[in-house]
């Protein structure tokens, strides 16, 4: 499925325990999505929720090459990006709460999500605007003479924006370390892929400025941890940027709430049996990579987390009045 | 229908861009899911306007503001009318080279040639827990801007007929739908009048003090109004429901008479809308003014996220009340003598 | 040098007549450029000018293909689009001069030089701006079921902004009759193509939009035109876009005055020697297509016309102050 | 150097980016053409700095203004300090996401954990034949944006300690030059002190009527002055110098004491920064003016090219001295009884 300048041949293959590690992420992710889901749907929580069911493989998979220090710039459907990465979930869910006690002290919100530490640095609710900040702090680890990386993911929908071709062109004459990685769920919003998108892989466009351009399967863990692995490689040996684009679906509709009726059914339906989640527990049980045993302790320990996530951010406080006008500046407004 | 129940702004503007279309084969729509197959808009403002007058006249878009922009202002050099949707206002800073550059300017760069008769449609506001990029008022920049005029209604009567003058307008008009208010209903002729661009709308009539504002922040003027009629204060309500070009006329005269005035919008109070208004009646009414004019508006800040602070962001009755009452309590001042 | 989706497999050949009428317009290019130069630099008339001297060959090879009510939209650097689609010059000359009798009453000045008459359109001084309205020009030319195309004209610098991007996505999937001629004279203001374009030839990245996309050498009139005739014929039969590069050379500076220091000598001084014009005339007489005399004749004729033009513009009036605030909107306002 | 020749707004900045990047290697420059190898600018104004520091700190980009903001923005929050050229201030029409919703509104989305110290430097302004696509000031855009600032220098000494504050500011800096002015010399210390950000330069003391005004404007309001004092007019002049956040302090003050204002831009004056100003004046001030503020600016239109009506659209001297001439004219006018 590679595209005229090759990629995807040097790839590494992830091993056992890499395997048992993007398993764990995934996991994660979609027990983190149910107790979302349920939330929101119960009306605990008021906040716009965009499900990424169904595309736990690929942030999984790809942070499965990551360092704590290297970064990610994710979008408003986010969540499993930023599971993936690491970003707590007690802060996580704090900040989805607008609480206090979230990532960014509740005045982001789910869409804004900021956690330096775990190298999420940037959430943005604009198609398209995760690529040229990407850019920027791929320029700064390659000033610093580091060997940090920076993904920025985005959806099939932005890449048909402006900022999504000035953003690559730019990475490629400057040789950034940074991964574009396109989570390509065929839809966006309601608009299906054909409809939008006037080409058939998005990862053809990297031609248009010479980088490596890869399609893979968004639902196979190897694949991607494989391609991922070929992109961060190139990218900390300073030969720049990687185009990948990991087409999965989108289980839950655009945004919770969304009725659903523009989609497919049977191309729906169709996705959900090739769910990754269950799929990929199940080839590492035949594998022999884990036992049943095993894979269950790891989601009932990820369960209780993420009941305690949610505990921890109900139970918090909302930022105080104050707050409203803190941050604007460094030097605090009156 | 006589008798048909009242109906919300969503179907106000639906209807009339449904009339618009049915008498004039050359109004077209444009966006991001307008069309059936998308769902007819996120919210359905568009619904079932693909398959009433078909996929050519309304056409679901890639996600591209650009690109919009650039279709609906060609269209209507050309001849067309495009109702063109940029989803949210937040994302006019995608397109703004395409709406400040290019359709405010054309006509008059080409000395009156070319013209663009566009509807951009926008919705926003905070107060639905959107977040920081999702909820800005910014139509301050848009009446800065020569050309372009800009329209933003608070209830679904005035949605209807002002769409229609939006449509009809040979110029192009940015149409401001607020989140909150969208499911608002009142009573809505069936076959909609436009209602003019440019006027405003006396709702109350008053003798102490005037209150100006537009959009959802209006109902919340007219709850003070309340409020403030519980005191004996006798409140002249003003819709501006056109931001640019304002209606002067109407609230000069009506500060006149009141003495007084109030402005409150959404949208960020520095350099806001109400700095131009308060800025013109302070030069116009010099003299006459029994109080200074207050401005209220939201804080300098982004619109935050959490529940416990984005209601603090958006104008309150209360707000609006108490500067009321401030106008009324302030005493007046002898204007200082002048040198010559 | 056809990329992937081929072009440039259907086209006509310029006929005798149709060459001679190509070199009319070139040389009227060529002398108009001449005058406005010299009318510059002599102070009489305060532009900022940029000079198509060099880019003759491609306008006048793509408007031998187009119709009075065909359309094209160009840029700051358009005088040579404009003459050669036929914007007459008295109007021109006086709306570059600011004169009330310019096609835009003086108020547009040479940037924003509009002629609906003669399909010239629009002309933009924002790069890449010239593409997203070019789409929306075409599509009412679809929507009227007119067989009417439109040129988009930009530079090579464009075609790494948003709007090129977003812009020949939207052409192809609403398959309009836009022709996108990129006119790649190898710089961008001061930037060499090189420094700024991750990709060696423009027109590789019409496969980003699965759009037949060409090459041609921009100072080979026959080549430039075989390549619009295929494409405007394309996007007469509703077939939609193409993606045309011409390959040219800009012979001075970006804007009048530029001192051209960062421009590569011997490049400059090779591309000089393969000056459009000069060549394309002793083409004509070689292969007997005209003869010196019939050419130096529509020289000489064309050199009188635009003496006329710059005596008309200097000697008209400058717009009456009224003009300051009209055209603002259909209804005047005080 | 004690006796070098006064330098030009040009060299001013050059020089105030060349001491901030010598004492700081943070320090980064970015946009088209900056580099040497691109003639380091295109009116010259980062010529030298690449040579000088080097390829990698000082960089030409494509046209491409959202990457190029990007770039800053994405490099600031990793600890640079980028000084990003978006050459002419129209072209941030193409980059307002990235300047609006990321650059302004990151440190507080973020609860304060990302912050974006850049600098946006820009050139603008009407009256060298540019036309309509390349000479607006809208700076009203962004102070009415919360978390980004604007400075418009109108002298080349303000242009360098200005710039020396813009790139020390923890937070977005809009650097306003405008083209007219660039040719303007000074004096100006060879080692730049910072200016702060946020305070007004009253630049003469007066007693009769303040006029308020910034970028080159400034100098006719300057021009302006002199003519007046032939009147025995006494002016205050305040050359505002940094727009978001305004020096209320100082000009408040000053009203307080003349009593009168003019507040003079280039920007449209409907929707414009002076309406901000006269706003907070006349309730600030209520009962101590002597006058009705008074805003110029330009005319609700596009910038013409022609000759013949590009000057009518700019503020002329002519015009500042008649609006001083009328504040000071005004019969003062009792204000009317309130009702309580
Ligand atoms: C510039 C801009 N335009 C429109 C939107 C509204 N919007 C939010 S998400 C979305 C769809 C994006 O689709 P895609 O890129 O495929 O990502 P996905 O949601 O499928 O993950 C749209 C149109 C936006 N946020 N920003
Ligand atoms: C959005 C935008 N950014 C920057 C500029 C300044 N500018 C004017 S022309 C130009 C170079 C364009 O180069 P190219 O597209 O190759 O066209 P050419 O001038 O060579 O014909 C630049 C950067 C502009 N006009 N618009
Ligand atoms: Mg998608
Ligand atoms: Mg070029």
């Amino acid at each position: 499925m590679a595209t005229q300048i090759k990629a995807g041949t040097n790839a590494a293959t992830a091993d056992a325990a890499t395997q048992l590690d993007i398993y764990r992420r995934m996991s994660l992710i979609q027990q983190n999505d149910e107790a979302a889901r349920k939330v929101v749907r119960s009306g605990r929580l008021m906040m716009p929720y965009y499900s990424p069911r169904g595309q736990e493989c690929i942030p999984s998979a790809v942070s499965a090459n990551l360092n704590d220090d290297d970064q990610i710039c994710t979008i408003y459907r986010g969540t499993h990006d930023m599971l993936a990465k690491g970003v707590p979930l007690d802060v996580l869910w704090a900040e989805m709460a607008g609480k206090v006690t979230g990532t960014c002290k509740g005045k982001g919100g789910p869409m804004h999500i900021t956690h330096p530490a775990s190298g999420a640095i940037l959430t943005t609710g604009i198609v398209g605007s995760s690529m040229p900040i990407a850019n920027g702090l791929a320029w700064a680890h390659k000033l610093d003479g580091s060997r940090r990386v920076v993904i920025a993911y985005f959806g099939d929908g932005a890449s048909n924006i402006g900022a999504f071709h000035e953003s690559l062109n730019l990475a490629s004459v400057w040789k950034l370390p940074v991964i574009f990685v396109c989570q390509n769920n065929r839809y966006a919003e309601h608009t299906k892929y054909e409809a939008a998108t006037a080409v058939d892989q998005i990862s053809k466009r990297a031609i248009s400025y010479t980088m490596p351009g890869v399609t893979v399967d968004g639902n196979d863990p190897l694949a991607v941890y494989a391609a991922a692995n070929e992109a961060v490689t190139r990218a900390r040996d300073g030969e720049g940027p990687t185009l990948i684009e990991a087409v999965t679906f989108r289980f839950f509709g655009h945004v919770f709430g969304d009725d659903d009726a523009y989609m497919d059914k049977a191309e729906k339906a169709a996705a959900m049996d090739k769910d990754p989640v269950p799929l990929f527990r199940a080839k590492l049980i035949a594998e022999g990579i884990a036992t049943e045993e095993q894979l269950a302790e790891i989601e009932a320990k990820l369960a209780v987390d993420i009941e305690s996530a949610v505990q921890f951010a109900l139970s918090s406080d909302m930022p105080p009045p104050e707050e409203l006008t803190r941050d604007v500046f460094a030097e605090e407004i009156a | 229908m006589a008798n048909r129940s009242k109906i919300t702004i969503i179907q106000a503007i639906n209807e009339a861009i449904a009339q618009a279309m049915a008498a004039d084969d050359k109004i077209l729509v444009l966006g991001e899911d307008v069309a059936d197959r998308e769902g007819g808009g996120v919210v359905g403002v568009t619904r079932g306007l693909s398959t009433r007058f078909g996929d050519d006249r309304v056409r679901s878009t890639p996600i591209a503001e650009q690109a919009i922009m650039g279709a609906a202002i060609g269209a209507a050099i050309n001849g067309y009318k495009p109702v063109a949707e940029i989803m949210l206002m937040n994302f006019t800073t995608v397109a703004m080279d395409m709406i400040v550059n290019h359709a405010a300017k054309l006509r008059y760069m080409s000395g009156g040639q070319t013209t663009v008769p566009i509807v951009i449609r926008m919705m926003t506001g905070a107060g639905i827990a959107s977040g920081g990029q999702h909820s800005d008022f910014l139509e301050a920049w848009f009446a800065h801007t020569a050309g372009i005029k800009v329209v933003a209604p608070t209830n679904a009567a005035d949605a209807k007929g002002l769409m229609l003058s939006a449509i009809a307008d040979p110029d192009p008009v940015m149409f401001i739908e607020c989140s909150r208010a969208y499911g608002n209903s009142c009573e809505v002729p069936e076959v909609g009048e436009p209602i003019p661009i440019g006027k405003a709308s006396v709702v109350q009539e008053g003798t102490d003090v005037t209150i100006v504002s537009y959009s959802e922040i209006f109902q919340r003027a007219i709850a003070a109004a309340k409020e403030l009629e519980k005191d004996g204060v006798s409140v002249e309500l003003i819709d501006l429901r056109t931001i640019a070009p304002w209606d002067r006329e109407t609230v000069i005269a009506s500060v006149r008479k009141t003495g007084r005035a109030v402005i409150a919008h959404e949208a960020v109070r520095q350099f806001g809308v109400g700095a131009e208004i308060a800025a013109t009646l302070q030069e116009d009414l010099w003299g006459e003014l029994k109080a200074p004019v207050k401005r209220l508006g939201a804080p300098y800040t982004s619109v935050p996220f959490s529940q416990g602070l984005e209601p603090l962001f958006i104008v309150s009755v209360q707000q609006i009340v108490e500067a009321a009452r401030a106008t009324i309590g302030t005493a007046a001042a002898p204007v200082a003598m002048g040198i010559n």
